[in-house]
């Protein structure tokens, strides 16, 4: 009786190009890479230059990394607010424990505080179910407050920026930075995880539906410790790149990094809810908000305006994204 | 061993200057023999926050505040509080507006001038300035502002370039230095405030001309300036070691001897590579053994009575 | 017609990107009817109710209520309209008292009271917090406050599904009253013997469109299913069990054998065999242990007392991940709990490989999928929307939680009420697979709330009452008034003396019972 | 009973703690008095309103990263308008800013509700634009309050049948306080309104499903969070008497609170008192750490560890309350 035949209505170019960039969710987040690289040019031309790459490069590196672990965590529905801290410490650490140390203990050294506060964040989590937002605030100022007590005992060891991490955190090689020697490894490994092995699936289902994954077998604490404390080893390592980098040592090195890194994996369409998004949309986030910084640092206004600015632009960015990915 | 109990409050923590503060305070506290012990407040807060540590230390019952104002006029209720109480204010490094507070304090409008002065010379009195400031919206920052616009209108040719805040935070600086340098922008000198080394760091890892920079006495900027090959800079002092000089004011007053007037200025001195008098100083003072972001003025005469190795041992009376 | 309609409803259409939801659907419901909505799992009726409801937008279609062409833009404007639904999930906020989430929609509080003691339940504590009363009741409560406001058109989706009988049948009860005080009701289930008690006409969907009307009468059955189902499959009829499979379940060491199983005041002393080969059926009325009874075995609650023997030997589960070592799975009744909702059917499936600490390592992804793709087959899931699992039909996520241990090969499933809002052609091939897992040497739990499915599958019933086993009987044994009696506590052979059975609707009397 | 140690067992503990604390705190200082506990009071107002802001946003599940900064900006607004004014104009700039918190909260939730964008992203790009605004108002700390304003938090209240000495004990800055946070929470808690809030953070869809006007209650929501930063920005400004463009440690501070005060923060549980009653806990904590004289670089560690002991106790007391081992 129903039988007046629906008409596959013709779809239009402009949803054609919606549905293509929605299955592709990357398209667009390159697409605004590129056009926020050419309102550089624009702007300043002749920036867009093989050194600027490789300073972007360098700058995005560590960003990329950190935001790797919120990505991680926002994936089980958590955050990782203790990256900054674990950085610091481990690249205060290093710093100066490589004085006095042979620099295979300076380095064990050094990541024994990202281990160790991963550990706690794990347990606090996983165990205990804190929230992870708070759990992570927690352990940051312990960390810090630690931080502190031990810069008071090695002020008269001075420090010292071990060559080799100078030479990955500020070298160029053919035009490349040396650090994406570590980035590329990292990241690769950091997709194939999340994608093709079980703890990746895991992460995603625990964050998705807890007590399902729990059905299945899942033991949560394991997956959430295992998480918090490689997100904290992603951590220190960042502090040893970023060291290498800035090349001096302070107790809030790796600090203004946290919120951006947020901002990165949000941008990169990870959902802060849990359960959805991935790292290859957090690398292209990372990179938009360096160039992004670059481009408010070259426009001449106020800061108030330049701050202004940057916000509304997140928040455009991020909800013109949604937007696209949102309507498959 | 001694009798007064000094309270201190700070509303900036993890930075390398205000550090060495607290350090020579301590140092200063425990040198001068007179002190039972110090009750310190240290963290980063703002104006408000730092009149809940004033009243705090009101409730302690100490002898003496020693203060680094957040806010030269924001915390005035909470010192006037203490006055009434009986209790010796003495503010550091920046001024207060409560008339009762003795203040000493580094002249942050002179700090500026001076460097960009000595600066505007070397270019020549013309060309293209990178003017890397501090935090936005922090006193001590708009305080160097006018220092700096006061020298950059002696010299009408000098123009700014690009003006940038570092929010006194090296990596942000860094990114901010080489991003200025990928666009090459030709500049003929750079003045920050403070935040110096990594911006001869950046220079040489960018192989880019070297022009004069003006930082501030921190160890590592100074070590630069004997150091780098074709670097010409000035370092401006701006000792942390106020600090001390704060705590022996306060001592001071607690033993009835006032000083003639309720503030004392610390003037900054510049030291500049340029010639070979100015070398000679330079080399007299670097100290690599100092963290790269702790100024090497660690004492100031007539201030302070502590070692070198007292305030880097950090260690407070009863410690 | 004589009188216009109430509701009336044409060619609505609904898109979820690619999928299409409703292509062509109609529905016209006459004042005072109680009108049925049927279709397989898929088939779009939850979508129908919502569109009219004002809690999705509609692609097209067009909509009048009482002759006039109304914009149901939410379900604060429908209510407005007249039109009150109850959905398919529990819409009660959690952690709200009921008093508050009635005050949220201005719900009269007096017939709500009322209502609820009408429904059966005689002693609801408005002041207790929506996040700690059972599904069930929860059901119920969102029904009262439903009609507390006297709806012109009520609209109940499968509302009858995760009831127990007698709350069912209080339930039936009511709804047929409204069509006689002259309101309309839309009422969506699967079960046969619900619609063809209560309804007056029927409209049938299948794949989005509207199939036809029909008018409830004796042996429209057949009909709505053949239209309901299409040429999709011809009704099976579940094979009688071979006797030989019983005797094979009689002798052997049982797979699962529970003692004394004690938990708080919710179990007491609970003991049975479940044997390999076998299906054993759990009947019970509502709250009477049963899922206590499923948790603890699944590892998911720790009992306080009593012993359960797999394979003979002695085991103590403290995480669900123990039971599935010991070859137990469980499949609870509300897929919410089972499933990763914004990941793909695949994963969902695939989750219990990934589940164990050695087994966190790279995935071997062809061997994966060959094992999922057999299982997808085997239930015949509709992969259409399978990139998210939020995106199937209810029926279809129901699939899904029983597919991931078809593909993990589970030796022991708990199924807890797995036919809950399934269609009957999904049902037909539920009921053939446990037959099958049990054919393959498998062992079932089955807690079901339907009588008639126990018949079908089942070779033992259980029955529990106020958490202790009542009877145990064969299946040959299980009739309706068998069961009915030993689910209010009388095992075999008692005497009735309370005289509730005499009757052909025993749950009208659940209040002396409960 | 049960029922009520379910739902307020937390806040009622927490109380215990804090009057623990009071005990020790005399202990500490015998000479510990009224004037002490005005200076407490004081101090925690600023906190309290933010803390208010939070909880309420919150509890209608979502979380505020703007607070810190929507404090800073009224507070400028206010000081640069109070400067060099008249006393009377002053009557005419406290409406106009809390106004100004008020649809600048709005503007929050209007642009989740618009955009989609989660809410934890939306007010991190709110910052910086807060922040930026209020760097255009004042590019340094600076401006002027009202003196009424500034004598409407010092010294106490003289209530009508009390003996001096306990006058003494009730503060103008607390009395203010309560009376700004009751005449905001009290009527709405009652309402439909305030139902609704509960409502969209306990269960959004089931809410939209009851017919709350979801986005509409979300958007009022962030008008009252904004309103109450509003509240918290003047009273910076009537404390010390100027206003201040970079933000205080309000918003990391008012997320502490609001978990120790037993809010949820995945929303629809808890109430103001709790969070409040925590802000007054961790202000004595400070008063203590500071009267003890601890080394300020351990009261970093111990204010850390004593936000997360707390919390993963309530984590702990919660999960052996829940029926034996049952589904979480
Ligand atoms: N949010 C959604 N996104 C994508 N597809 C959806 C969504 N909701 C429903 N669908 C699809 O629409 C179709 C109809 O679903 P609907 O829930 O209305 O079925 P139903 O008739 O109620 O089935 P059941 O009896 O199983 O509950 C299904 O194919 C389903 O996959
Ligand atoms: N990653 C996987 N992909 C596809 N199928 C799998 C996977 N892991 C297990 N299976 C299937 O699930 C069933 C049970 O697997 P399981 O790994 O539990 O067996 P197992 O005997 O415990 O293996 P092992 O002893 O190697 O751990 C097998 O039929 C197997 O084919
Ligand atoms: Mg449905
Ligand atoms: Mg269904």
């Amino acid at each position: 009786m129903t039988d007046i035949a629906t008409m596959p209505r013709p779809v239009s170019f402009g949803r054609r190009l919606k549905r293509f960039m929605a299955d592709r969710p990357l398209i667009p987040l390159i697409i605004l890479l590129i056009v926020l690289v050419v309102i550089l040019q624009i702007l300043r031309p002749g920036i867009v230059n093989e050194r600027w790459l490789a300073n972007t490069a360098k700058f995005a590196i560590p960003l990329a990394i950190l935001a790797g672990c919120q990505t991680m965590t926002m994936l089980t529905g958590g955050i990782d607010l203790s990256v900054g801290t674990v950085a610091t410490m481990s690249a205060f650490i290093m710093a100066t424990q490589i004085v006095n140390q042979d620099p295979t203990v300076a380095f064990l050294l050094a990541m024994l505080p990202a281990v160790l506060i991963g550990l706690v964040n794990g347990i606090g989590v996983g165990v205990f179910r804190v929230h992870p937002l708070i759990m992570t605030l927690g352990t940051s100022l312990i960390g810090t407050g630690f931080l502190q007590v031990y810069q008071r005992t090695v002020i008269a060891s001075g420090a010292k920026i071990p060559d080799f991490l100078n030479w990955l955190g500020t070298g160029v090689t053919y035009g490349f930075p040396n650090a994406l020697l570590l980035f590329v490894p990292v990241a690769v490994l950091i997709v194939l995880m999340l994608n093709r092995t079980g703890f990746g699936r895991l992460l995603y289902a625990v964050g998705d539906n807890e007590r399902a994954a729990r059905l299945s077998g899942v033991r949560y604490w394991q997956v959430i410790t295992a998480l918090y404390i490689l997100s904290s080893l992603l951590a220190g390592i960042t502090g040893l790149l970023y060291i290498g980098l800035i090349k001096a040592p302070s107790l809030s090195l790796a600090e203004p990094l946290v919120l951006p890194s947020v901002a990165a994996a949000v941008i990169g369409g990870t959902s802060i809810f849990g359960g959805r998004g991935g790292y290859t949309g957090t690398i292209i986030g990372a990179l938009i908000l360096t160039v992004l910084t670059t481009l408010l640092t070259i426009l001449q206004m106020p800061e108030g305006g330049r701050r202004i600015l940057f916000g509304f632009i997140v928040l455009f960015v991020t909800a013109a994204y949604l937007r696209i990915i949102e309507d498959r | 061993a001694g009798k007064y109990t000094i309270g201190i409050s700070n509303t900036v923590q993890g930075n390398g200057w205000r550090e060495e503060m607290i350090c020579a305070m301590k140092a200063q506290a425990l040198a001068s023999g007179e002190v039972a012990k110090l009750n310190i407040a240290h963290r980063n807060t703002d104006a408000a926050g730092q009149l809940e540590d004033i009243r705090n230390l009101i409730s302690a019952k100490v002898d003496a505040i020693v203060v680094n104002p957040a806010d030269p006029a924001g915390i005035k209720a909470g010192l006037e509080e203490a006055t009434k109480a009986g209790i010796v204010v003495v503010a550091v490094d920046q001024a207060v507006t409560e008339p009762s507070a003795y203040i000493i304090s580094n002249n942050q409008e002179q700090y500026a001038y001076l460097g960009a002065k000595w600066l505007f010379q070397q270019m020549g009195g013309k060309g293209e300035v990178f003017y890397m400031r501090g935090a936005a919206g922090a006193s001590a920052d708009s305080d160097r502002d006018k220092g700096f616009k006061k020298a950059l209108a002696e010299f009408p040719d000098v123009k700014v370039a690009q003006e940038v805040f570092t929010g006194w935070q090296q990596d942000q600086a860094k990114q901010q230095i080489l991003s200025f340098l990928a666009t090459g922008t030709p500049i003929n000198g750079i003045w920050t405030s403070g935040i110096d080394n990594v911006i001869v760091d950046a220079l040489v890892e960018q192989q880019a001309p070297m022009v004069p920079v003006v930082g501030a006495d921190n160890a590592g900027f100074v070590g630069q300036l004997s150091s780098v090959k074709g670097l010409v800079g000035a370092a401006v002092t701006n000792p942390g070691s106020i600090g001390g000089a704060g705590v022996t004011l306060a001592l001071q007053i607690l033993d009835g001897k006032k000083p003639a007037q309720q503030t004392v200025l610390v003037e900054p001195q510049l030291w500049e590579n340029a010639t070979e008098e100015g070398k000679a100083k330079l080399k007299s003072v670097v100290d690599p053994s100092l963290s790269p972001e702790w100024p090497v003025s660690i004492s100031i005469p007539d201030w302070t009575t502590y070692t070198k190795d007292q305030i880097v041992a950090c260690k407070g009376p009863g410690e | 017609m004589t009188t216009s309609p109430l509701l009336d409803a044409t060619s609505v259409a609904k898109n979820y990107g690619a999928v299409a939801a409703l292509r062509n659907a109609s529905l016209s419901v006459l004042p005072g009817e109680v009108h049925a909505l049927m279709g397989a799992n898929g088939a779009g009726k939850s979508t129908l109710v919502k569109i009219l409801t004002g809690a999705i937008k509609a692609d097209a279609g067009r909509i009048l209520i009482r002759g006039q062409q109304l914009d149901v833009r939410s379900p604060a404007a429908a209510r407005r309209a007249g039109l009150l639904p109850v959905y398919q999930e529990p819409s009660l906020i959690p952690d709200l008292d009921v008093l508050s989430n009635l005050r949220l929609t201005g719900t009269p509080v007096e017939p709500f009271r009322a209502w609820v003691r009408e429904l059966g339940i005689p002693d609801l504590d408005i002041r207790e917090t929506a996040r700690h009363i059972p599904l069930a009741i929860l059901r119920v409560l969102d029904l009262a406050r439903a009609l507390a406001v006297e709806p012109d058109v009520l609209l109940l989706d499968e509302m009858t599904a995760a009831l127990p009988a007698n709350l069912a049948e209080k339930v039936l009860e009511v709804v047929r009253r409204q069509g006689d005080a002259g309101r309309s009701v839309i009422f969506i289930s699967h079960r046969f013997v619900e619609i063809s008690a209560l309804c007056d006409r029927a409209t049938v969907l299948r794949d989005g469109a509207t199939v036809g009307v029909v008018d409830i009468e004796p042996g429209v059955e057949e009909r709505i299913v053949e239209m309901m189902l299409g040429t999709r499959i011809e009704k099976t009829r579940i094979a009688a069990r071979a006797p030989n499979e019983v005797a094979v379940a009689a002798g052997g060491r049982p797979r699962l054998s529970v003692r004394n199983l004690q938990l708080g005041t919710k179990l007491n002393d609970v003991s049975f065999d479940l044997a390999n080969g076998e299906v054993v059926g759990v009947f019970a009325l509502e709250g009477q242990g049963q899922d206590e009874l499923f948790a603890a075995l699944a590892g998911s609650i720790r009992p306080t007392g009593g012993t359960i023997d797999v394979d003979g030997a002695p085991v103590k589960f403290s995480h669900p991940s123990d039971a599935i070592q010991a070859g137990i799975a469980y499949v609870p009744g509300d897929r919410t709990e089972a499933l990763a909702m914004q990941r793909s059917v695949r994963e969902n499936i695939a989750l219990p490989f990934s589940a164990g600490l050695r087994k966190w390592g790279p995935i071997r992804m062809r061997r994966e999928q060959v094992v999922v793709s057999g299982a997808i087959g085997r239930l015949q899931i509709d992969t259409r929307a399978q990139g998210e699992v939020q995106r199937l039909s209810g029926g279809n996520q129901q699939k899904v939680t029983i597919a991931r241990w078809i593909a993990a090969n589970a030796r022991t499933i708990l199924c807890f009420d797995p036919t809950r809002g399934i269609d009957v052609g999904t049902k037909q091939e539920i009921y053939k697979l446990l037959r099958e897992l049990a054919g393959q040497g498998k062992s079932v739990l089955f807690y079901t709330s339907e009588m008639e499915e126990v018949q079908r599958v089942c070779d033992r019933v259980i029955v529990i009452f106020g958490g202790r086993v009542v009877d145990t009987f064969p299946v040959e044994e299980a009739d309706e008034p068998a069961l009915m009696r030993a689910a209010y506590g009388l095992p075999r052979g008692a005497k009735a003396d309370v005289g509730i059975l005499a009757e052909v609707r025993p749950a009208s009397d659940a209040e002396a019972a409960s | 009973m049960s029922r009520f140690i379910r739902n307020q067992g937390w806040v009622a503990g927490l109380f215990a703690l804090l009057i623990f604390l009071f005990v020790i705190t005399k202990l500490i200082q015998p000479g510990y008095g009224s004037g002490d506990f005005g200076s407490l009071a004081r101090a925690v107002l600023p906190y309290a309103f933010a803390v208010a802001a939070q909880t309420v946003v919150v509890i209608a599940g979502g979380i505020d990263l703007s607070v810190a900064a929507m404090m800073a900006l009224t507070s400028v607004t206010a000081a640069s308008m109070m400067n060099g004014a008249t006393e009377e104009y002053a009557l005419f700039v406290v409406p106009f800013v809390l106004a100004m918190g008020l649809v600048l909260g709005a503007l929050n939730g209007v642009l989740i509700v618009v955009t989609r964008v989660p809410d934890i992203v939306v007010t991190l790009a709110m910052l910086f634009v807060l922040q930026g605004a209020a760097l255009l108002v004042l590019g340094a700390p600076g401006g002027a309050a009202a003196e009424w304003l500034k004598a409407s938090v010092i010294g106490t209240v003289p209530v009508p049948g009390l003996p001096d000495w306990a006058d003494a004990w009730v503060p103008k800055a607390l009395v203010l306080l309560v009376v700004c946070l009751c005449v905001v929470w009290i009527p709405l808690r009652r309402s439909r309104l305030g139902l609704s809030i509960y409502a969209i953070g306990s269960n959004e869809l089931a809410a939209f499903r009851s017919g709350v006007p979801v986005a509409r209650t979300r958007i009022i929501a962030y008008a009252l969070s904004g309103l109450f930063a509003a509240l918290g920005g003047l009273s910076l400004t009537i404390s010390t008497g100027i206003g201040a463009p970079i933000p205080g440690p309000y918003l990391l501070a008012s997320v502490a609170a609001v978990v120790l005060g037993g809010v949820a923060l995945g929303g629809g549980k808890g109430g103001l008192l709790g969070p409040i009653i925590a802000v007054f806990v961790l202000r004595l904590v400070r008063t203590d750490l500071t009267l003890q004289a601890i080394d300020p670089n351990v009261t970093a560690i111990i204010e850390g560890a004593i936000m997360v002991a707390v919390v993963m106790f309530g984590a702990f007391i919660t999960m052996r309350s829940r029926p034996a081992g049952a589904t979480p």
